[in-house]
């Protein structure tokens, strides 16, 4: 039952990929995902599925939708419904290819989240991107070659790093195979010096992907760049999952290592969230501004992860799914006011709530979802992210916390560049039917989980808790140790243990 | 002893007049010579046989579809090289050290010879007998390719010689021309 | 006395067939015009071949070893999977020649002959059981090649890529046969078995010259399989060759020749000690750093892909340096992966390029998914798997031969692989930023060629399976028999 | 009789020769020649060595000089091939200076 | 009589129905019905908080919990949203949905005409909703739920006339600074938590009590919690945005800014009562706060021109009373003034909105005066409110900030009070001179009003009328709930003893000694009005228009400077760090790591150059890689 979310989603990509009139593929490319999203509501009762998918290496293709990947992917799949509508109504050049392209980023990305075989999960991981770039090239701006190379060797560089730390993992853990279970079992008994070595490879990955500073510069110009519909942009924030990766691999993974790196990793998720906020204050140029602010949310993601606290965990992929919501929201609404203003040069706004009240009331929830108030969507995640960095180091989850502040600032400087003072730019249409159809849905899910994130909570509480018990078992307790000389072989490894303590 | 220092300093001599001569025939010649120096030196390492291929096969046939090309391409000395002027010198010292380095791990593995009795015993002198018997039981598959290899070498020396009329008579006409200019398009 | 050789035919028929095919193609070729029926006769010889080699790979997993001549003639299991490698090659590559011969005015009958000759020739080489045989028969396939190269005659780069690889050619023969004299030396034996027990036998004192025998043999291997420094034949030779041979020697000679060093490294080496690995390995490390960077450089698609060959060339040698049973299947597995993908890359030249192959700039791609959305898919797929993004072919080739390669505790290695398939992947993509992120500045040629899109889509579609089912492959290759030298007690 | 090690040193220097030769030699030709001398240089070892196992048998000893012989035929097809080659380019190009052919680079 | 109580539990969710109808439908529907509706909203939320009230007041139930959702489950919080409804809160609900009502009743017709009418409504029938979750929430986080969605409705209010562009900055000014406070009070839950492992108020304070009287990590979470009160209390150092947020409508200044939402502070510090009593050092620093808040606002009122902005600095004199009282445990007191506070500066506000609203829009006092006579109702109520804050006796302010300046003395918990009780005292010296100046300026006198304009003048409708005879009535009686201690019944200490109830003890001195501060803060009274009735009518405002301009009284115009000294010391240099950062991050950051890649390109073009295209240099590399590798096994060995 499992992979059906990922199939569906290919499916319709294919389907849309079809010679059809555009009418046919946006209805078949909504079907798509209004079911991939039915199906996603089952996740939590669908059985996970298993099969061995590349014999000698032991990869398995493994799919389990326990834990907070049935909340992300629900959630993205929610997203990508508005998304698609939209996409379809307002990408004009090749609508039908954006479709598809978008349909198979959301298959990658539910591969992403309900992957448990690590070389699966970095499959998944890596081929995300291609869709990703796709939209970015083909729909993008006048610098869109030069933002597609600088974002391509970005995460290139920094997952094939973890793709040597995968490979590099079985060899030296001895871990049956690479699923996770196997891999837990064994790879907290690595030395601290190899842990180290393999999380750094992971976490480059993760930190170009999250990002933290320095390695986010292709955000901003990732944003930017992006087809002015902002739909592209949408699927950027859905494919912003290095928090993910940390809280579902790294994390566990390598335990001595995540505590070690904990309060390094800390201090650039906070210098992170801050130094975003702060930039975002000063932009002019409103998807830039959406860029940063949505980077100091993921500096706020990141110090919840690293910040090793149950409450930071849970909180921080909460965060990441309800950011999905507001971000993807807020770039939507860039994309609708472009298409009033046919710009996105923040001079260019100014006194729209006039003439267009109801999407300025809307831009406004949205915009107070994102930017942490409470009662909206972002809320619950960032609260628990901070509070848990906080258990962990008051220090740096304090100086974190004062992105709540340069949140504010940057938050109602937006709204009053578009929506307040004189219409000096002249009047804009309010929201449309279409328009409304969008965000509605948006809207929906940003009230909601803001004041019901205690059943997404439970199910990723599920998973905070493997990662907490991999944090904080001792060393003795971990797993049975096992014997390097029959390490590669599966059929003994439930028959040799060594009573307790490191090889 | 005496006669293979000879032998050996003829051969060198003969090997740096083939890379040093600048006439190419006097180069072919001195391998020539080379070659037939070569051949003395197989008999006194009791291989008759190979001796008198070395002969007639190399010294002979080889070489004299060397000269042939040589007459024929009417291939003429070198002038200095104008470009990779450095090449030269590197090569020397390169030589130099691959020398030594080669000389040097030879002479550390050497081994004692074994009696003359033996030798003289197994090689039975390095008779067409001898080395028949090798060729066609250690070597069979060996000697069989060998007839593929030629057969392949005769096709394609042939291949490339021997082309026929079509070359000229398609060599004016379909080579299509590069694709023009796209001025509709960018326009 | 001569003995009466055991003969096995059967293990023998591959490579017989295709000698028999491509001698009957010599025949008819010579007595009619036109090239299309003789290809149509080599893919069918070629598909007999196949067939023939089908049944001795199943029996070979069902546990019969066939060898024929002693063991100078060794079909073992891997041995028969690089068969198929090199069959499918040439079969692709026969494909690709189809109508580029006539359009390019190249349909001298000696072609296909040549192209199965060479063929016979890998086939020879990856079963070689002594160095004799091996050399032989990376003779015959390298003679024919460089002929091939040389095809296009009045073409500046054609001559110049014939002459230059067969002059380097000829060099590393050189070196090969040198080291093969100095391993006899060493040893007293050609045969790979012997050699191994030799050099595993007690008291054995030779190891500093079977060393250095050892070191000229990887030269000469190495020169074919393009490893830096022996590498820089490649791109010349590639760039200049008609594209259909530059897709042939691309794939089926480097696959011959890892073939061989796969041999030779896990039957011999080990027993050399680590200096040889440790000296290879810098090797693998260069030629992984120098072919990307190189193809960094390069606006000619064609000369791309011809550093790109330099640097998977080093991907593979990774896989060589892990011998065992990982590493010889994972440079198995990552051949047919780049069989697929590289004649794919090679194919869809053949239809931008005009008929002297000129035009094959990153500009003639501009646009390209406008004016041939197909062509430019399952160009833009090639470029993928070759930079070895998943799940297409060449990312499952890279991971298996990385987990080869870490298994064996290179780590420094695999991250220098891992770090300039980073370069890579600049590189590639680049042509597809052409493709799809540019407007079309020329007008790409109108080219009808069933054959050639059939290559493509048979390369596309076994790019993409491969790449998601891996483990078909994979089962294959992992469960047979294996010859191993100074082990099999045979 | 005169050591092994001699005649396998001797080979080795004829064989560095004909190496550099290759390097310093312009023509074409004389590349070929070069090479020539450089698998002249491998059959005086094979030779040499042949003798030097003559202790272990004849089968061992002989198959040093039979592999002479096949390298002699090996050398005798790669000059067919090359001269072959160098023909065929002579014709278009009137030269057999291999540093003309350097068009194609970087 | 628990049901009865929980019922009041329902009361947030009218007030947030009414809000989702108007912001949904209300443009829809003709003028006075969404007025109505949010009125309606407000109505029913105040008869339950009476019903819960009467109830609590009737039966032995201090307090009723009334549990709602399961809100974060996880990472060991534990927590579940729910309602407590206690002697506290329900006082806190009568208070904002009573003075609400009214207010809404007032502002149908005070916005009459406004084409933003139903948005207007929206948003105060969302403020009532948010404050009540501010004051009936179990936990922490509730309250903050509350505390940012008052804040919100507080920046939606402010900026109500968005065209304006001072508006919407001021709007802005109050949201970031609240914002400040909110990091304060994130902070401080943080804190909370790592040292309670609970955010349940109720739990937090009963643990709170069990650690040691002054531990240090008690003082900072008091610290926290007291910067989050400054900024939504308006206290000394986030005072700033108050004045300014009287951008907003007048009735909004009234709820929002005067009676409900800027008392949030004091109601946080009151909740927590038992943790702060357990601290004195934070208790004091409040104190202080309070105290210097007082003067100092109280210093700028004196110089204000603008009808509210003297109110607005009033209303953060009075709040900083209230701190002095919870920082010196009189949680009681704080909440008595707040109450009546509520009543009497809710009025002044209305007044000062039907006054706005007879002249059209006009502010500015130098353009009023004399209005008493045209303006009959709001004249009188204007007088009572006036007499009641600056605190004459009999009227409500005068009992409520009698019991805070006789708890500054007599505290335990800090301390010596002799110093916050003169600080205090001499406020309210300047209170009733500055209430005084107002009242005056505008009702008595002469008229100074623009002549077309004052044609106009006329009172306001009884919509609005009603509502402030209402509240002149609280004004008076108010603070009988609360007299004296020594001498008569204190019922509102009672009553909310069980809700406060801490360790904090308090001197009894004499009775006689309390009579005498009695009539010392008579005698300050007295002395500030009549300082008032000197210079405004006997000398006519000359003495004003004398030292009307000089440089203390500009300052004192200015709010003391605060907003320059912020300016210059955070606004500026923190724009400035956010552009330098964004230039930063452009040309450092991004060019600092792409630079890497194209050193890789430089690598590159070293490579290309060994393809030199000669065939004997190949052989060449071919050779010398041969020797060198032979080299390496000569130098490093052959078989091990």
């Amino acid at each position: 039952m499992t992979p059906i979310v990922l199939v569906i989603p290919l499916l319709a990509a294919f389907m849309v990929m079809m010679p059809s009139p555009t009418r046919v593929k946006a209805t078949l490319a909504l079907a798509g995902a209004v079911l991939t999203f039915i199906a996603a509501l089952f996740l939590p009762t669908s059985a996970p599925v298993e099969m061995l998918w590349l014999p000698g290496i032991e990869v398995y293709f493994l799919l389990d939708p326990s834990g907070a990947a049935s909340v992300l992917v629900a959630v993205a799949a929610f997203v990508m419904i508005p998304t698609l509508l939209y996409a379809s109504n307002r990408v004009t050049e090749h609508p039908g290819a954006m479709l598809a392209l978008l349909l198979a980023m959301q298959a990658g990305l539910n591969g992403v989240f309900l992957a448990k075989d690590l070389v699966l999960f970095y499959i998944f991981w890596e081929v995300t991107l291609i869709p990703s770039l796709l939209m970015l090239g083909v729909w993008g701006g006048k610098a869109r070659r030069q933002t597609t190379v600088k974002y391509l060797l970005y995460a290139v560089t920094g997952s094939f790093l973890m793709l040597v730390a995968i490979l590099a993992l079985r060899p030296l853990s001895g871990a049956a195979s690479y699923r996770i279970d196997d891999l837990l079992a064994v790879t907290p008994l690595l030395d601290l010096q190899v842990q180290l070595w393999l999380f750094t490879g992971f976490a480059l990955a993760f930190a170009v992907k999250l990002p933290l500073w320095p390695l986010h510069s292709w955000l901003p110009d990732f944003h930017e760049q992006n087809h002015p519909s902002g739909v592209a942009d949408v699927a950027g924030t859905l494919y912003k999952v290095g928090g993910w990766g940390f809280f579902a691999w790294a994390l566990p993974l390598f335990p001595d290592a995540a505590r070690a790196a904990s309060p390094v990793l800390m201090g650039f998720a906070a210098f992170t969230a801050v130094y975003a906020a702060m930039i975002a204050i000063s932009q002019t140029h409103l998807k830039r501004l959406l860029a940063y602010a949505s980077l100091s949310h993921m500096g706020v993601v990141g110090v919840g992860v690293f910040g090793l606290h149950i409450a930071g965990l849970s909180g921080a992929m909460y965060l990441l799914a309800a950011q999905m919501v507001t971000t993807g929201g807020l770039f939507l609404i860039s994309g609708m006011l472009y298409e009033r203003r046919g710009s996105f040069e923040l001079d260019r706004f100014g006194g729209l709530a006039k003439s267009a009240p109801t999407l300025a009331a809307i831009t406004l929830i949205i915009l107070f979802g994102s930017i942490g108030v409470p009662g909206l969507a972002n809320f619950p995640g960032e609260f628990m992210s901070l509070l848990g960095a906080f258990q962990t180091s008051a220090w740096l989850g304090g100086f974190a916390t004062l992105a709540v502040i340069a949140a504010g600032i940057y938050g109602v400087n937006l709204y009053q560049r578009l929506y307040q003072g004189k219409a000096e730019h002249g009047a804009v249409a309010d929201v449309g039917r279409l328009e409304l159809l969008v965000l509605i849905p948006l809207l929906a899910a940003t009230i909601w989980l803001g004041v019901f994130p205690n059943p997404q909570l439970r199910a990723i509480e599920v998973q905070s808790e493997i990662a907490q018990n991999q944090l904080t078992r001792p060393v003795a307790e971990r797993a049975p140790v096992l014997d390097p000389a029959t390490t590669l072989n599966p059929s003994e490894l439930s028959a040799t243990v060594r009573p307790g303590g490191q090889p | 002893m005496f006669t293979f220092f000879l032998l050996a300093g003829v051969m060198i001599v003969g090997a740096l007049g083939v890379i040093t001569l600048k006439e190419p025939v006097h180069a072919a010649l001195s391998l020539v010579g080379t070659l037939l120096t070569l051949a003395i030196t197989y008999v006194t390492l009791q291989a008759h046989f190979l001796a008198a291929i070395q002969v007639i096969v190399y010294a002979g046939a080889i070489m004299v579809l060397f000269l042939f090309v040589i007459m024929l391409l009417n291939v003429q000395s070198e002038p200095a090289a104008p470009q990779l002027s450095w090449l030269r010198p590197a090569a020397y010292i390169t030589g130099l050290v691959a020398v030594v380095a080669l000389v040097a791990t030879i002479v550390a593995t050497r081994q004692p010879l074994p009696d003359a009795a033996t030798i003289t015993a197994t090689l039975r002198g390095g008779g067409a007998d001898a080395i028949g018997e090798a060729l066609f039981n250690q070597f069979v598959l060996a000697f069989q390719l060998v007839g593929v290899l030629l057969l392949t070498g005769i096709i394609g020396a042939v291949s490339l010689v021997q082309r026929r009329a079509l070359e000229a008579e398609q060599a004016g006409s379909s080579r299509s021309q590069p694709s023009r200019e796209l001025t509709d398009v960018s326009s | 006395m001569i003995v009466m050789p055991d003969v096995n035919w059967l293990a023998l028929t591959p490579p017989l067939i295709l000698l028999v095919t491509a001698s009957v193609a010599l025949l008819v070729a010579i007595s009619r015009r036109g090239s299309r029926p003789i290809a149509a006769l080599s893919i069918v010889g070629l598909s007999l071949a196949a067939v023939f080699n089908a049944v001795l790979f199943a029996q070979s997993q069902t546990g019969a070893l066939a060898t024929s001549f002693g063991l100078r003639y060794l079909a073992d299991h891997p041995a028969l999977a690089f068969n198929f490698i090199i069959l499918l090659g040439t079969a692709l590559a026969v494909l690709v020649s189809f109508d580029y011969l006539e359009r390019g005015g190249l349909e001298h009958p000696e072609y296909y002959p040549l192209m199965l000759l060479s063929a016979t020739g890998a086939m020879v080489l990856v079963a070689a059981g002594d160095f004799i045989v091996l050399l032989l028969g990376l003779e015959i396939m390298s003679l024919a090649v460089y002929v091939l190269s040389a095809w296009r005659q009045n073409a500046r780069e054609s001559e110049e890529a014939g002459m230059k690889y067969f002059l380097l050619g000829a060099f590393a023969s050189a070196f090969l046969i040198y080291g093969i004299a100095l391993m006899y030396g060493a040893t007293g034996f050609f045969g790979f078995e012997q050699i191994a027990l030799t050099l595993g036998s007690d008291g054995f004192d030779q190891g500093l010259l079977a060393t250095l025998a050892a070191l000229l043999i990887v030269v000469g291997l190495g020169f074919k399989a393009s490893i830096v420094p022996f590498h820089q034949w490649a791109p010349d030779a590639y760039t200049g060759a008609p594209t259909a041979v530059t897709a042939y020697m691309s794939v089926v000679v480097k696959a011959a020749a890892f073939a061989g060093l796969v041999r030779v490294f896990s039957a011999l080496f080990p027993d050399l000690g680590p200096i040889v690995l440790a000296l290879f390995s810098v090797l693998v490390a260069l030629t992984m750093i120098i072919g990307n960077l190189a193809a960094l450089l390069q606006r000619g698609l064609k000369r791309m892909l011809a550093y790109s060959a330099v640097a998977h060339a080093g991907y593979l040698g990774l896989a060589v340096l892990a011998a065992g049973d990982l590493g010889t299947q994972a440079v198995a597995w990552y051949m047919l992966a780049y069989v697929l993908m590289n004649v794919g890359a090679f194919a869809v030249l053949t239809l931008i390029a005009d008929a002297n192959d000129h035009g094959d700039d990153l500009e003639r791609f501009a646009g390209l998914s406008q004016q041939k959305p197909w062509l430019a898919a399952a160009m833009a797929l090639f470029m993928l798997s070759l930079a070895g993004i998943p799940p297409l072919a060449g990312f499952t080739g890279k991971i298996l031969v990385f987990q080869a390669a870490l298994q064996a505790g290179y780590y420094l290695l695999a991250v220098v692989g891992i770090l300039t398939s980073a370069i890579a992947i600049f590189y590639y993509f680049r042509v597809i930023t052409y493709m799809y992120f540019r407007d079309p500045e020329y007008v790409t040629p109108n080219v009808e060629s069933r054959a050639t899109n059939l290559a493509i889509g048979v390369t596309a579609v076994g790019t993409v399976l491969l790449g998601i089912f891996p483990g078909w492959w994979y089962g294959l290759l992992s469960v047979g028999q294996r010859f191993v030298a100074g082990v099999a007690g045979l | 009789m005169v050591p092994t090690e001699y005649y396998v040193a001797l080979s080795a220097i004829i064989f560095v020769i004909g190496a550099v030769g290759v390097l310093t030699r312009r023509s074409a030709i004389m590349i070929f020649l070069s090479v020539e001398l450089m698998l002249n240089a491998a059959n005086l070892s094979l030779v040499a060595y042949a003798r030097q196992w003559a202790a272990a048998g004849a089968e061992v000893a002989l198959s040093g000089q039979a592999a002479v012989f096949i390298i002699l035929a090996i050398a005798a097809a790669e000059v067919a091939v090359g001269l072959g080659i160098l023909v065929a380019i002579f014709r278009y190009r009137s030269s057999t200076d291999v540093d003309a052919l350097s068009q194609v680079r970087l | 009589m628990s049901a009865l109580v929980s019922v009041a539990a329902l009361a947030p969710f009218v007030a947030l129905l009414g809000a989702v109808i108007n912001g949904a439908f209300g443009r829809q529907l003709k003028e006075p019905l969404p007025g109505i509706i949010g009125s309606v909203a407000v109505g029913i939320g105040f008869a339950l908080s009476l019903l819960a009230f009467l109830a609590l007041l009737f039966s032995d139930v201090t307090s009723v919990s009334v549990p709602l959702w399961s809100y974060l489950e996880a990472g060991g919080l534990e927590l579940e949203l729910g309602f407590v409804i206690d002697h506290l809160s329900v006082l806190m609900m009568l208070i904002i949905t009573g003075v609400g009502l009214l207010i809404h009743i007032y502002s149908v017709g005070y916005m009459h005409g406004d084409p933003g009418f139903s948005r207007y409504f929206m948003g105060l029938n969302l403020f009532v909703a948010a404050m009540l979750l501010l004051v009936m929430g179990d936990s922490f986080v509730l309250i903050f739920l509350g505390w940012e969605g008052v804040g919100v409705c507080s920046y939606l209010l402010i900026g109500f006339w968005y065209r304006e562009r001072l508006n919407a900055d001021a709007a802005r000014k109050a949201f970031i600074v609240n914002r400040i406070g909110d990091v304060g009070f994130l902070l401080a839950m943080f804190l909370t938590f790592k040292t309670f492992g609970t955010l349940d108020i109720a739990a937090v304070n009963e643990a709170a009590g069990e650690l040691v009287f002054g531990s240090a990590v008690l003082g900072v979470i008091g610290l926290l919690y007291l910067l989050a009160a400054c900024g939504k209390s308006a206290q000394l150092p986030l005072q700033v945005w108050l004045p300014d947020a009287m951008a907003g409508p007048t009735p909004v200044s009234a709820l929002i800014h005067a009676a409900t939402m800027v008392t949030a502070g004091v109601y946080l510090i009151a909740r927590a009562a038992p943790l702060f009593a357990q601290t004195p050092a934070a208790s004091e620093i409040v104190a202080w706060v309070g105290a210097l808040t007082a003067i100092v606002a109280a210093v700028s009122a004196l110089a204000q021109t603008d009808i509210k902005k003297v109110l607005a600095y009033s209303t953060v004199s009075q709040l900083g009373y209230m701190f002095v009282a919870v920082g010196v445990g009189a949680y009681w007191a704080g909440i008595f003034h707040l109450f009546t506070h509520a009543f009497f500066k809710a009025l002044l506000f209305l007044n000062a909105g039907s006054v706005i609203h007879a002249l059209g829009g006009e502010q500015d006092m130098n353009k009023m005066g004399g209005l008493g006579k045209k303006m009959k109702i709001t004249g009188r109520t204007s007088l009572i409110a006036t007499l009641a804050i600056a605190g004459v006796p009999f009227l409500a302010g005068f009992f409520s900030k009698d019991a805070i300046l006789a708890s500054s003395l007599n505290s335990e918990l800090i301390g010596s009070g002799v110093g916050l009780y003169l600080v205090l005292l001499f406020t309210a010296v300047l209170t009733a001179f500055y209430m005084f100046r107002w009242y005056y300026r505008v009702f008595a006198g002469a008229p100074r009003l623009d002549k077309k304009v004052a044609a106009k003048v006329h009172e306001s409708p009884t919509v609005m009328t009603r509502p402030l005879v209402i509240l002149a009535g609280f004004s008076v009686f108010a603070g009988y709930l609360g007299l004296p201690e020594f001498a008569f019944p204190n019922w509102i200490a009672h009553w909310l003893e069980p809700a406060l109830e801490t360790s904090v003890s308090f001197r009894h001195p004499s009775a006689a000694t309390e009579w005498l501060l009695i009539f010392v803060s008579i005698a300050a009274v007295a002395l500030g009005l009549g300082l008032g009735y000197y210079v405004y009518h006997l000398k006519g405002g000359a003495l004003a228009k004398r030292y009307g301009s000089t440089a203390p009284a500009r300052l004192a115009r200015q709010g003391l400077g605060f907003d320059a000294l912020y300016r210059a010391v955070f606004v500026r240099p923190g724009e400035g760090t956010a552009s330098g950062l964004a230039v930063l991050d452009k040309d450092l950051v991004d060019r600092g790591i792409t630079g890497s890649f194209t050193t890789v390109g430089l690598l590159a073009q070293f490579t290309g150059r060994l393809q030199t295209g000669f065939v004997r240099s190949y052989a060449l590399l071919m050779l010398a890689g041969l020797v060198l590798l032979v080299i390496a096994v000569v130098l490093f060995g052959g078989l091990s």
